[in-house]
């Protein structure tokens, strides 16, 4: 499969970036305003299936494979956990708690506020837009002829 | 109560780390070992008395609040003992399936999600955790790739998502009665006289009784339970089913609720009625797990009688049921696998004479299906007998004999499946069929173990004095009131 | 007026399941589910709830493309062996129904639509909305309560989501069982 | 009245769940109840011409508690929304493996999926 026509290629070619800079920023934003981890990654997300769609599985699979993608997703998920984990190795302070917003003090409204909030959500973010472009990926690359049980 | 977390951050780690070491199988072995007996050791070492645990420090009104009492401990330690057991007995087993890391993923993230459910004491995170614990079991049941598992695991998960979207009702009426999530300050504000009260009893008994098999919707289990790998039959019939269904089902009726008899009369005759449609079901079948993931069927219906009894010695023998089913019945389903291991084949009626090449898994099995069948020295006839006398000593004399009819039903099936599968001749195809490896057999005999000690120790007073009084008794103190009193 | 822009967007929601379970084409079906989805989007937005119709949008938009590529260039149109038999059609509806008449009442026991219990007794939103900011300092609250509050939940939906995307990669993979005899 | 048609929502997709013969549409019908479920959470939740519970810059000491609505079921419903995704993606994928082994999406075509 080698993509869509010139026309579509081109197009997506000029707003895959928006799309990221978009869901990048309802990720980083997500502790201000209305968004945050999940909607932001299944943007991004959006931009990968869109760009596979356009230009066909092989250019696709250049940029981010599907083990690749499927490493990032572990990655993302393992960041959550060891967020959650940093409260319970500190002294004093249990699993789960706002580790950096009892240590630190923050400007509030800033983007760099409450604490390890914009933290867990960048790794939502990575991890929810890799584990579903790589879903889709293997969906659509499946190729029955390659089963080999029945 | 440090420890709690630790039961599910535990297993997620190693879920995780598995993804990175997919190719080194010495580490990955190693790795499964050291978590699961690590779990079984911190099982033991919770302390007996109840306490919380506060994620993230919130006041219970605002945050997460975990929970550990006697029943609480005694499910952990029976579900940290069997994964340890089952994935002990899939290092040989799974040799024959590929992805074994992904498997070994699945079932941690399995064990993470039942010891989220058990320790949990909030609605929302019981069903977050839940969903984690059967979207590993479906994607478990699929695991074969064969066209009846995929079929199987797809009817599974179409079960399971209702059973799982009626549960999500359940907790919507519950906030928009109590405004509150944490199952304490739910069982004080919770009204049982307003018939809201009734229809969310009604929604969770049918959520949490479609996911644990009982009468009206057992239809999904003997093929979800049948088609998957022989270790993950284990720890399905043997725990998943108890912790998502039985143990929630036990802690809404008995503590947040507060007992009452109607509904709880209802549950003891559907028990009734499952325990014998499921020993039917079993006399039908060819197939060595089909058969036993039936029986099942009949075991949930057991453990759901002695629930509805309502007495104290009812729900001793439930909770003893509860043990002992998860021994006998994974102990049988991993003898099956090594059956199924050795001669590829699950058809009885099609083998024959296996006892003089597998001797041990023969030994195992005739173990295990003395248990089930309620022999006197073992451990399924003392949950049996207790069973019958509370139902006798409570006057349900016709819950008592159905019982006693399926005991018997099910000790005169069993010893044909040993004479078919182990004794007479052996067939010319199985001539160079060998035993199965030590890894396999050494977990079976720790199972075996577990029968005999178990039938021994429910006599001696430290047992019954240390795990099963206290769960019971942590049962019967009847609804959580005034526990978290204050406001914030 | 909230209430009755509510009301006929359901009733679309509504008609719009009733075309996707009647249609006999697949692609039509999914793109109306689509539909249906944008329109409970909106239904968010209405309601106050611009996080949720965002997640719902986006969560919308990717099934939609995971659904069409399931169906596109496969059979795409429903035979008719695939249909139940009328009769057991009309005794499932009837079984609805009546179970649908038998738990109406229970809806007039339920919180007045636009005046929640939260708001009057000592509820765990309150001390949200009051101490939301100065406990987390994130003034979006739904935020703090997702990643603060609650954020042992939200490792739970994240591992969610891995397992169902770990379940659907070891279910699409070409080799599940070994060759008898190979070593590797 | 918005509580029953929210119910109707759901008993539309039991009923295509328990009647329909065909995997899409199995998939679909799980999906619509899951959103009519979500829908239900969001009702309960609102307060009559209430705010969206979030601060803004401008009004830094607004009182989010006497005009805002329920926050809380908002963050569940987050969750469950992701869920549902979940359970979509891993349907999906099992529902293309057995379109590949039968060559069709039809229930009744198939060996042990009756009833």
């Amino acid at each position: 499969m080698t993509g869509m026509t010139i026309i579509v290629k081109t197009v997506a070619e000029w707003i895959k970036g928006f799309i990221i800079f978009y869901g990048v920023y309802i990720v980083l934003l997500g502790h201000l305003s209305p968004g945050g981890g999940f909607a932001g990654g299944v943007i991004i997300a959006c931009s990968f299936i869109m760009m596979e769609l356009a230009f066909g599985k092989d250019q696709a699979a250049k940029e981010l494979s599907k083990h690749g993608s499927h490493l990032l997703d572990e990655y993302g998920a393992l960041a959550i956990l060891f967020l959650g984990l940093l409260g319970y190795f500190l002294p004093k302070l249990p699993f789960f708690s706002n580790v950096l917003m009892q240590k630190f003090s923050f400007i509030p409204f800033h983007i760099l506020s409450a604490g390890s909030i914009p933290l867990i959500n960048l790794a939502i973010g990575l991890k929810v837009s890799t584990g579903l472009y790589s879903v889709y990926i293997y969906l659509s690359h499946y190729d029955p002829r390659m089963q080999e049980d029945e | 109560m440090g420890l709690l977390p630790l039961f599910v951050a535990i297993p997620l780690f190693s879920a995780l780390l598995l993804g990175f070491i997919e190719h080194k199988k010495g580490i990955m072995h190693t790795l499964v070992m050291l978590t699961t007996s690590a779990l079984v050791i911190l099982a033991f070492a919770t302390p007996l008395q109840r306490g919380f645990y506060f994620v993230g420090g919130h006041h219970p009104f605002v945050g997460i609040t975990l929970m550990l009492d006697p029943l609480n401990r005694l499910l952990l330690i029976v579900v940290q003992i069997l994964v340890f057991v089952a994935s002990w007995y899939s290092i040989g087993y799974m040799e024959q399936y590929t992805a074994k890391s992904r498997y070994f993923s699945f079932v941690f993230l399995m064990l993470a999600g039942m010891n989220g459910i058990v320790i949990t004491a909030d609605f929302f995170n019981l069903y977050v955790y839940m969903e984690i614990a059967t979207i590993a079991s479906y994607a478990l049941v699929a695991y074969g790739g064969k066209a009846h598992e995929l079929e199987a695991s797809f009817k599974y998960l179409v079960l399971g998502s209702i059973s799982s979207l009626f549960i999500l009702l359940g907790i919507a009426l519950i906030y928009s009665q109590t405004a509150a999530l944490n199952m304490m300050v739910v069982a004080q504000r919770l009204d049982v006289t307003n018939p809201i009260t009734w229809l969310i009893i009604t929604v969770f008994a049918a959520g949490f009784g479609l996911k644990s098999a009982l009468f009206p919707f057992h239809s999904w289990l003997p093929d979800a339970h049948s088609s998957a790998p022989a270790p993950v039959s284990a720890i399905l019939s043997g725990v998943l089913i108890k912790v998502v269904g039985i143990y929630v089902l036990l802690r809404f009726f008995y503590n947040i609720i507060g007992v009452d008899q109607a509904p709880l009369t209802l549950i003891a005759w559907l028990g009734a009625l499952s325990s014998l449609v499921g020993v039917l079901l079993a006399m039908g079948q060819h197939d060595f797990k089909r058969l036993l993931a039936c029986h099942s069927v009949s075991q949930v219906g057991y453990i759901f009688i002695g629930i509805g009894l309502g007495t104290p010695l009812g729900l001793i023998g439930a909770l003893l049921h509860i043990v002992n089913h998860s021994a006998f019945k994974s102990l049988l389903f991993l003898s099956a696998g090594s059956v199924e291991y050795a001669t590829g084949e699950r058809n009885f009626h099609s083998m024959g004479g296996l006892a003089k090449v597998m001797p041990w898994t023969n030994a195992a099995s005739f173990i295990g299906f003395t248990s089930i069948g309620g022999v006197p020295p073992l451990n399924g006839f003392w949950s049996k007998l207790i069973l019958i006398i509370a139902c006798v000593s409570s006057g349900q004399w016709i819950l008592g004999l159905i019982i006693v009819v399926v005991a018997i039903m099910t000790l005169t099936l069993f010893p044909k499946i040993q004479k078919y599968v182990f004794l007479g001749d052996l067939p010319s195809k199985f001539r160079n069929v060998k035993e199965s490896p030590w890894s396999m057999i050494l977990p079976m005999l720790v199972l075996c173990f577990f029968c005999i000690v178990l039938g021994a120790l429910v006599v001696v007073p430290v047992l019954r004095e240390t795990y099963f009084l206290p769960a019971v008794q942590a049962l019967l103190s009847g609804k959580w009131l005034g526990v978290f009193q204050n406001a914030p | 007026m909230v209430e009755i822009s509510i009301f006929i967007l359901l009733v679309f929601m509504i008609i719009g399941m009733v075309f996707v379970l009647e249609m006999k084409n697949l692609l039509s079906a999914v793109v109306m589910m689509g539909a249906i989805d944008f329109g409970l989007s909106v239904i968010f937005l209405l309601l106050s709830a611009p996080d949720l119709a965002i997640v719902q949008i986006a969560v919308a938009v990717i099934s939609l493309v995971i659904m069409i590529r399931a169906t596109i260039h496969r059979e795409i149109v429903e035979t008719p062996s695939q249909e139940s038999t009328f009769s057991s059609r009309v005794v499932m509806l009837c079984f609805l129904f009546l179970f649908f008449i038998l738990i109406y009442p229970a809806f007039s026991l339920l919180p007045i639509f636009g005046e929640p219990i939260f708001a009057e007794s000592a509820s765990s939103s309150m001390k949200y909305l009051l101490e939301g900011m100065t406990q987390t300092g994130s003034p979006n609250i739904v935020t703090a309560i997702v990643l603060d509050f609650r954020a042992y939940d939200t490792l739970g939906e994240a591992i969610v989501l891995f397992t169902s995307v770990l379940g659907a990669v070891s279910v699409l993979r070409y080799r599940n069982r070994k060759k008898p005899g190979s070593s590797t | 009245m918005i509580y029953a048609l929210c119910i109707v929502l759901f008993l539309l997709g039991l009923y295509g769940v328990l009647v329909k013969k065909n995997l899409i549409k199995i998939i679909i019908s799980l999906a619509m109840m899951n959103n009519a479920i979500n829908l239900f959470f969001i009702l309960l939740a609102y307060r009559k011409n209430g705010v969206v519970p979030i601060l803004s810059f401008l009004q830094p000491n607004a009182n989010l508690y006497e005009t805002a609505v329920d926050p809380l079921p908002q963050a569940l419903v987050l969750t469950s929304v992701v869920i549902g995704l979940g359970v979509t993606a891993l349907m999906v994928a099992l529902a293309i493996r057995l379109y590949y082994v039968y060559g069709t999406f039809d229930i009744t075509k198939m060996r042990k999926l009756r009833g």
